[in-house]
């Protein structure tokens, strides 16, 4: 294993992979908790702990669990991860905790964690594991905290609780409302879509939609 | 603390009745099936095309398991996947020659002579259904691109010429563009066969050459040229047949009047601009 | 390097499964029990100051607390109510006089549910706080319910004699009167409507004014309100 | 329990699981494509939803007032197993009903919805009727949602969706809108 | 229900698109000299090609036979012309590709009479020599589909016909050549009626004519002979009401079941054409080898019904009828609701060309074309209930195959839908890419 | 041949077309709309004007904006853009920012219509996405009703708020005869319902006119009538049988049917061919949901009016009406799928 490699892991998840961007997955807490770019950041810290926790245990133990039960085995490990990020934020900071609620244990659930255990942790080394973890879980984050930024600049007018525009700022309330979340994400997706989309092909379509008769 | 032992104990419980639960399950609710199926359906491309033969790739799968096919057979994957699941299998890979689309047509918009002109939808088969489309030449490419369309590997391009030109890299063999001619003008080639007739058209002499400057004027000089059996003339039009004669080589094509029968180095039409360029 | 497929046809046999997931289970438990036992302290503690201060904010005055809940009729002190039962908090002053009792109550508003907690005091038949513990009212609309300080004000002295009856902005002149928030009319009325029936829900049980439970004086000398 | 008409308009309509409460979405943009599979989706969703709600409320009355704090992982290990073990049970009897349905099976087994059903009904304190009501609103609250997705989305193939948008971009969007639209039902049959 | 629509003389749905009827309607059919060649495809006719009969440089005289049926489902040729056959092979067809057929040379000093054949005595004929008489004579459907009419005689086992439907709609716009038959020959019309009648056996002649051509309704009731069984029915004026299910869903207010045919509820429909090229044949002696066609339109000089020789070049009928008028780019074999356009000048008229119109651009083609808004003017249009809008965008879509769950194989190609879309779009060109893509589709691995 | 022989056009049947066009029907419903504009710049003033004017920009820069390159402006042509920015104009409140107005009118065109494929492809009504959006982003000042003026023709103090800023000083505000009988059991007269003389988004004050412009769309064939017939049908009927059960607590027949923007909605928002169903059975279908839908939001929602979600919801079910309505094909038996 030579260590570009892992650095690679480690890369892609952030951009090339990204879980949310390019892949869809852990769209969940992804809208749930981005209302406000704090509790994105908590939230991702959370999940990179149980990414990166569950995906040393799974991958050192990878040869010892038996193919059968293996689903079962990564969600007790998952879980238990879970639960111990569950109840430190509760020690520690029950506002966040709070702000978070069911979305804590619903971490669980994201189909991110578990898919990277099947896809990843369950067959690579230790180390590379990690790094895929590592990599996955930063995307993650920087997808919840653009989302939020977004958010709460235009739907609160302050980032991080400071007041950006003054107090006449007339807030965007959809944006921590459900459907905010929706469409700013759809919104972020297309730019993603537009950075990645080679321009000749963009081009082409344009042409070819021009050519196919009606103008839509 | 009680609970220093409560947790442990249920979750062993836990651990140990759903585990007892879904171990006897397994084996008396067991359904027989491959596992290897499912392992190798993952590692065939999912396109569901049908090039190889099967209606979609799990049926495909299923008879890579049993080996009634090999993985060959699905032009779709990669080199390296078949490799993969041959390993897998523990079978011959069977990697067939590599097959192309090529387009039995060089009449471009600088060859052949419209006779009329097509308004209306876009599309070779939206053209060829009114009266033809208006192309002199009734057998040739219409040029509206249904193959370019058609082709789910980006393969095909128009080019300035009108023609649709096969990027034999990206060409996978699946047989869309075949399937979505209305002239019928593709067909998969092996890709080293470099002798390759570029016309369609049944007529012969100036009947023909009336029509596209570059038609089969069925004069027959690349049948006298090639070697005895490899071309011969069938309803005004050469015909290559390997199996029957032999060697090909480039000198059958030299004497064509039209250019219709071609040596092909890898791409048709290497010389044509692409529209791509156009579009620059 | 390619993904391990070697494991595919491996048939372990089945104790192996049943052993592996109950060692699974086992070291979880191991680690779940570890981490609850280490932060439970800070956790009990957390809630316990939380429900404290909402206590105290909604009962002016008031320093002592302790849950009661309603058994055959009377009002009795517990330590810590049984799962489902309602619950209302007694709060008394620095001399363990009894001042009020804060009421939990909780109802549907305008998106989802409003849990709120209001200090009530029997002799008067008066609101003298409230406070809501929990609401996804809309933000900027809605959340006026507890940001706008002038509409938590109305409940500083608020009758409830018969019931209390929310009117349009202004209007309230009546002590039973509370104006709604402009813009938020449902998510307003849905406070006075919470407050009203569990006023309603407790009102049989709560003994007559004068007649409430004195303060239990805790072994430890700690507020009553246990975990 | 004269609450449970409006418990279950709420999971259904006013906080739809989906649409305003961001559970179970990975399904809700990746399986949405064809009509057919979004409706038995959504149908084995719901039939997930009530075998949940029985489970929690089993655990919760049996097993976790002893151990509060092993709520998360004993849900999640016996929801995923009796479904599991469901899945079996209907693979080897009903091979039809399984290929209906039960390939969806384990997709949901792990899906947030799934948990999320579980955790909010004991967080609210939901008794048995009522956790029934609760998972019957929600899972058909999340085939509805589901279901007209799909519909829009089949519809959207006959259009010329630019390529820059087609894909997630726009189911997303459409879910906004759906979720701007289910707004109006904010309240339903909560005041009065 | 069923019976409640009864009450209706009418189909449902359709368009009223204008007639643009007064150009030729009072022009009585005018005879075209006789021109220099003719092309006579092989398959002039839906069903085999015929085989022909004749060698290049052999003689041919008019009204000879010089191609055989190939099969049942194909009618006989004759010549057009007196003169000499010139090539047999490839020629400019309709369909704007190359088609098998006999050319022939017309001989100028020809008075080019008709050589009346033995008339056989139609009454005397059992059904089956009828039939084929009929095919020999190469009688075809006149009205547009040129399904070959013997074919349509002879009917399975249990199947019995009680009502013979003659077709004197022409709803196409344009159109008069019909119109002009029933006018100027009502009594062949009657023969060939009765002979029609007998051989099938039916108990009643009916004749649907649309409204707005009182004078042949009026012509042809008062050349009823006594005793014959005709009904002349006046139809209300809508396209497409010479549709021959929407013509039985009016006259009789049954509707034909999709994929079954007119006989299938006891109806025979033949255009007024075919039934006067019947008594032609029996009475005569004459084979089908002319046809009257109307040359109307925007574009043509002198517009004209016209008795052409068939295989005679469009070329040639422009030109009898004074050329084309500048800018006149569009010219269309049939009505303007149906016809196919022509590629080249080239092309002969055939056994099925009613009409000949010409187009400039401007009206047809430059409109532009807006997306479909589902307005769903098209569905109020299609007379078999199909719904166009959503047909055109499947198939702009390429959705082919689910296209066939929305019906897409019960389209009569009407164009009613496309007349009414205030979009512009191409909705039958678009529902018969789709269809000809069904019906040349390979399977995977074939 | 005499002149040279033309190259032949080949063109595909049929050659005739009605004389109906898109853009026509656009225009149409523009003109339809003028009486009820004119009313209520009558009620509103110089306020209506601007906010008019600022959505019907914001459409138009949108659609000139994401237009396909080849072809930009020309979409504007037919129309369908400016009458979005009018019917999404006509649905706010006159006292709104003309800022607010103008991101409405172009969050309609780019959320509403251009990501879907520009005219004809979107699913949802782009001009009630946008009030929708705006609603959800600006809650206060969406629900803030200014007195009306008649013949006043003054500016409302907030539609001149600065961009992105708040709308400043509440100015004196109104309430419309939704909210009136919601939150205080009030009821309009409905001779001032008919004629315009209540509070409420421009575009709605004035039934009577909205009621003729519907008439003039229906004798130019440009609506559908079902749609409009069945909701209103629904909404009078849900509306009677409430009220036979409570006459104090529910809304009368005709109070429901003039009372906030159901007119407005059911004759030229419901109607829009593109999102609604085009099947004549799933238009029935349509407009009865769409009026259980309203009744159901007024009476038994949280919010005083229900008519933009009504109709956003049935957008949103019209493809699953469409698909289970297909008109029995000729000759087929009727089927039931
Ligand atoms: C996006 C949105 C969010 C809303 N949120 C609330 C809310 O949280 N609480 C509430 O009472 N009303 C809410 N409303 C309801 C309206 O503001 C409603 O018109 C108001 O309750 C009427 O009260 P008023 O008559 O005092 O203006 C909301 C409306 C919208 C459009
Ligand atoms: C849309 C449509 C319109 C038609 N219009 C006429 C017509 O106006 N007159 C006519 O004789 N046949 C018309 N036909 C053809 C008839 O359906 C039918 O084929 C014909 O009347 C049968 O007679 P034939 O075989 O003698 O031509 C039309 C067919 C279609 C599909
Ligand atoms: C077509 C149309 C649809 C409307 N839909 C809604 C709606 O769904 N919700 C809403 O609150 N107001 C809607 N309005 C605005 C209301 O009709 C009207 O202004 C409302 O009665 C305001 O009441 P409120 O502020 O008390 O909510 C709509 C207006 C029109 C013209
Ligand atoms: C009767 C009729 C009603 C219409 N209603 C609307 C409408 O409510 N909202 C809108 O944005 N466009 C409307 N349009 C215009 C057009 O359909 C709209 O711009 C398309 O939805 C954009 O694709 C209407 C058009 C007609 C003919
Ligand atoms: S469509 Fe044709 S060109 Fe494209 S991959 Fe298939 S065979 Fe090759
Ligand atoms: S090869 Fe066929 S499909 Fe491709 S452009 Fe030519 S005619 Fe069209
Ligand atoms: S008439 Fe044209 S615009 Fe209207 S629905 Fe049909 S195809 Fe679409
Ligand atoms: S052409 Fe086909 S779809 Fe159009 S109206 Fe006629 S039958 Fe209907
Ligand atoms: S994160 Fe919720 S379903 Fe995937």
């Amino acid at each position: 294993m030579k260590k570009n490699e892992s650095y690679e892991e480690f890369l892609k998840g952030i951009w090339r992979d990204n879980p949310v961007f390019a892949q869809v997955l852990g769209m969940c807490p992804m809208l749930a908790v981005t209302n406000s770019a704090v509790n994105a950041i908590a939230m991702g810290m959370a999940t990179m702990f149980v990414l990166v926790g569950s995906s040393f245990l799974v991958s050192t133990f990878r040869n010892v669990i038996p193919k059968q039960v293996r689903i079962s085995c990564f969600i007790i490990i998952i879980a238990t991860f879970v639960t111990i990020a569950d109840y430190t934020l509760l020690a520690l900071v029950p506002g966040v905790h709070k702000e978070l609620g069911a979305f804590i244990p619903l971490i669980v659930a994201n189909c991110l964690i578990l898919g990277r255990q099947e896809a990843f942790a369950s067959r690579y080394p230790t180390k590379l594991a990690v790094m895929d973890a590592l990599g996955m879980a930063c995307g993650f984050l920087v997808a919840l905290f653009s989302l939020g930024a977004v958010r709460e600049i235009l739907g609160d007018g302050a980032l991080f609780g400071v007041k950006l525009f003054g107090d006449s700022f007339e807030p965007w309330v959809i944006m921590i409302l459900p459907p905010g979340g929706f469409l700013t994400l759809g919104v972020i997706l297309l730019f993603f879509n537009w950075f990645k989309y080679k321009k000749d092909e963009f081009l082409d379509d344009v042409a070819r939609a021009e050519r196919s008769g009606a103008d839509g | 603390m009680n609970n220093l032992l409560t947790a442990p104990a249920i979750m062993t419980g836990i651990g140990l009745f759903f585990g007892t639960v879904l171990a006897v399950a397994q084996r008396f609710l067991r359904v027989d099936e491959d596992p290897r199926i499912e392992a190798t359906n993952e590692l065939l491309p999912g396109t569901n095309c049908g090039a190889c033969g099967q209606p979609g790739c799990l049926p495909f799968a299923e008879k890579l398991v049993a080996g009634e096919v090999e993985p060959g057979q699905c032009t779709v994957s990669t080199d390296e996947a078949i490799e993969s699941i041959a390993e897998f299998l523990q079978v011959d890979a069977g990697r067939a020659e590599k097959l192309v689309a090529r387009l039995r047509c060089a009449g471009g918009s600088r060859q052949a002579h419209q006779i009329a002109e097509y308004r209306g939808f876009e599309g070779c088969r939206a053209a060829a259904v009114v009266s033809g489309g208006g192309k002199g030449c009734a057998w040739g490419c219409l040029g509206l691109a249904d193959c370019e369309r058609a082709c789910t590997f980006d393969a095909i391009h128009m080019n300035a010429n009108g023609l649709p030109q096969v990027d034999t890299e990206k060409c996978r063999a699946c047989p869309d563009c075949v399937a979505a001619c209305p002239k019928d003008l593709f067909e998969l080639v092996p890709l080293n066969q470099h002798l390759y007739v570029q016309c369609n058209i049944p007529l012969a002499g100036e009947a023909a050459t009336q029509l596209c400057a570059t038609a089969c004027d069925a004069c027959g000089r690349c049948a006298a040229d090639a070697a005895p059996g490899l071309i011969r003339m069938e309803g005004n039009l050469p015909v290559i047949d390997l199996a029957a004669g032999g060697p090909p080589a480039p000198e059958a094509v030299y004497r064509c009047p039209t250019n219709a029968i071609v040596w092909l180095d890898r791409e048709q039409f290497q010389d044509q601009e692409t529209r791509k360029a156009r579009n620059a | 390097m390619s993904p391990d497929t070697s494991k595919l046809n491996a048939q372990p046999s089945a104790l192996r499964l049943v052993l592996t997931l109950a060692v699974a289970g086992l070291i979880s438990g191991v680690a779940i029990i570890g981490i609850y036992e280490s932060t439970l302290p800070t956790i009990t503690a957390n809630k316990a100051r939380e429900l404290r201060e909402a206590v105290f904010k909604v009962l002016p005055g008031v320093t002592r607390m302790q849950a009661l809940v309603s058994r055959d009729g009377d009002l009795v002190v517990v330590s810590e109510p049984d799962k489902d039962e309602p619950v209302v908090y007694g709060g008394y002053d620095d001399t363990g006089d009894f001042v009020g009792y804060a009421m939990p109550g909780a109802g549907p508003g305008f998106q989802d549910t409003i849990a709120l907690l209001y200090g009530y005091k029997p002799e008067e038949g008066l609101v003298v706080g409230m406070e809501i513990l929990e609401s996804r009212e809309t933000p900027g609309l809605g959340d006026k319910i507890f940001k706008d300080e002038e509409f938590v004000a109305e409940f500083d002295a608020l009758s409830v004699r018969p019931e209390i009856v929310s009117v349009k902005k202004g209007a309230g002149t009546a002590p039973n009167e509370v104006d709604s928030i402009t813009g938020a009319t449902i998510s307003s009325k849905a406070v006075v409507r919470i407050i009203n029936e569990t006023h309603a829900a407790w009102a049989e049980r709560l003994p007559p004014a004068g007649k409430e439970p004195a303060i239990v004086e805790p072994e430890t000398g700690g507020t009553g309100a246990g975990p | 329990m004269d609450n449970l008409p409006w418990i279950f308009v709420s999971a259904l309509l006013v906080n739809n699981f989906v649409l305003t409460y961001f559970l179970g979405l990975c399904p809700f943009l990746g399986v949405s494509n064809s009509l057919e599979t979004s409706f038995r989706l959504g149908l084995a969703t719901t039939f997930v939803m009530l075998v949940t709600a029985i489970c929690a409320w089993i655990l919760n009355t049996y097993v976790l007032v002893y151990a509060p704090y092993l709520r998360l992982i004993c849900f999640i290990v016996v929801i995923a197993s009796t479904v599991q073990f469901i899945e079996m049970l209907i693979k080897k009897l009903s091979p039809a009903l399984f290929r209906a349905m039960g390939i969806f099976l384990p997709l949901i087994t792990t899906n947030c919805a799934i948990l999320g059903l579980a955790i909010f009904a004991t967080n609210r304190g939901y008794g048995f009727w009522e956790g029934i009501v609760y998972a019957l609103g929600a899972g058909i609250g999340f085939t509805l949602a589901l279901v007209l997705l799909a519909g829009l989305r089949e519809e959207s193939e006959l259009s010329d969706v630019p390529a820059l948008i087609k894909g997630t971009a726009m189911n997303l969007i459409i879910a906004g809108v759906l979720s701007m639209a289910f707004m109006g039902f904010a309240g339903l049959f909560s005041s009065t | 229900m069923k019976s409640f629509r009864r009450l209706r003389r009418s189909f449902e749905h359709g368009v009223h698109p204008a007639h643009y009827k007064e150009q030729t309607e009072n022009l009585p059919t005018q005879r075209m000299p006789f021109g220099e060649h003719y092309v006579m495809p092989l398959g002039q006719h839906i069903g085999v090609p015929c085989v022909p009969d004749v060698d290049e440089g052999e003689p041919v005289r008019r009204g000879q036979l010089i191609a055989r049926p190939g099969g049942f489902v194909s009618a006989a040729l004759h010549s057009p012309v007196t003169g000499t056959v010139t090539r047999i092979g490839d020629f400019r067809g309709v369909d704007g590709g190359f088609t098998q057929a006999i050319g022939i040379e017309a001989d100028p000093f020809s008075t080019q009479e008709v050589d009346p054949e033995a008339v056989p005595d139609w009454q005397s004929l059992s059904l089956d020599a009828f039939i084929e008489a009929v095919q020999m004579a190469g009688i075809v459907g006149m009205g547009g589909a040129a399904f070959p009419s013997h074919v349509k005689l002879s009917l399975p086992e249990g199947v019995a016909i009680r009502h013979l439907l003659i077709n004197g709609a022409e709803c196409e716009p344009f159109l008069t050549n019909d119109h002009r038959l029933m006018l100027e020959r009502p009594a062949a019309l009657l023969e060939g009626a009765e002979i029609m009648r007998q051989k099938l056996g039916a108990v009643e002649t009916v004749i649907g004519i649309e409204a707005n051509k009182p004078d042949a309704i009026d012509t042809i009731r008062r050349h009823i002979p006594d005793g014959h069984p005709v009904r002349v029915v006046p139809l209300k004026v809508k396209y497409p009401q010479g549709a021959e299910k929407m013509m039985i869903r009016s006259v009789f207010g049954v509707e034909v079941p999709a994929g079954q045919l007119p006989r299938d509820v006891g109806v025979n429909v033949n255009n007024v054409g075919t039934i006067v090229a019947i008594a032609d044949y029996f009475l005569r002696g004459m084979p089908l080898i002319e046809r009257v066609v109307t040359v109307a339109g925007p574009g043509v000089t002198y517009p004209a019904n016209l008795v052409v020789p068939l295989g005679t070049p469009v070329r040639d009928v422009m030109e009898f009828c004074g050329g084309l008028r500048p800018g006149s780019r569009e010219i269309v074999m049939g009505g303007p609701m149906m016809g196919r356009p022509v590629a080249s000048l080239d092309v002969p008229v055939l056994k099925g060309c009613s009409g000949l119109l010409v187009f400039a651009e401007a009206p047809t083609t430059e409109r532009r074309e807006y997306p479909c808004i589902r307005c769903g003017r098209c569905l109020e249009a299609c007379p078999y209930f199909l719904n166009p809008s959503r047909l055109a965008r499947m198939s702009r879509a390429r959705m082919y195959d689910e296209m066939k769950d929305y019906h897409v194989q019960d389209c009569v190609e009407c164009g009613c839908c496309t007349f009414a879309c205030p979009s512009n779009i191409p909705i039958v060109q678009l529902i018969r890419t789709a269809k000809d893509d069904l019906a040349h589709r390979k399977e995977p691995g074939e | 041949m005499t002149d040279k022989e033309p190259r032949l056009l080949l063109f595909h049947a049929p050659l005739l077309r009605q004389d109906m066009t898109t853009p026509r029907t656009m225009r149409d419903v523009i003109v339809a709309l003028l009486p009820a504009t004119a009313a209520a710049v009558w009620y509103f003033g110089l306020g209506a004007v601007l906010v008019l004017a600022a959505s019907i920009l914001g459409a138009a820069v949108a659609e000139w904006l994401f237009a396909p390159r080849a072809s930009r402006g020309a979409s504007l042509r037919d129309g369908s853009g400016l009458l979005t920015g009018l019917l999404l104009g006509l649905t706010l409140p006159p006292g709104l920012p003309m800022w607010m107005a103008f991101l409405g009118g172009f969050v309609s065109i780019c959320l509403g219509k251009v990501i879907w494929g520009g005219l004809g492809h979107n699913l949802f009504n782009p001009a009630l996405l946008g009030r929708a959006f705006l609603l959800a982003t600006f809650p206060i000042a969406m629900t803030t009703w200014p007195v009306i003026t008649p013949g006043e023709f003054g500016v409302q103090a907030g539609n001149l708020a600065l961009p992105f800023m708040q709308a400043g000083a509440d100015g004196v505000s109104g309430a419309t005869p939704l909210g009136l009988f919601k939150f205080e059991q009030q009821v309009t007269p409905l001779a001032e319902l008919a004629f315009g003389k209540i509070g409420g988004s421009i575009g709605e004050t004035s039934g009577a006119l909205l009621l003729l412009g519907g008439v003039y769309l229906w004798i130019r064939r440009d609506l559908d009538w079902r749609i409009p017939v069945s909701i209103l049908a629904t909404v009078a009927l849900f509306s009677l049988v409430l009220v036979l059960f409570d006459a104090e607590r529910f809304p009368a027949p005709l109070f429901s049917i003039f009372s906030g923007g159901l007119l407005l909605g059911a004759i030229y928002m419901a109607t829009d061919p593109v999102t609604s169903p085009v099947t004549p059975k799933g238009a029935w279908i349509f407009g009865i949901g769409v009026g259980v839908l309203v009744m159901l939001i007024r009476v038994f929602g949280g919010l005083p009016e229900g008519v933009m979600y009504a109709i956003l919801l049935m957008n949103a079910a019209t493809p699953l009406i469409d698909r289970y309505t297909q008109p029995r094909v000729f000759g087929h038996e009727a089927e039931s799928s």
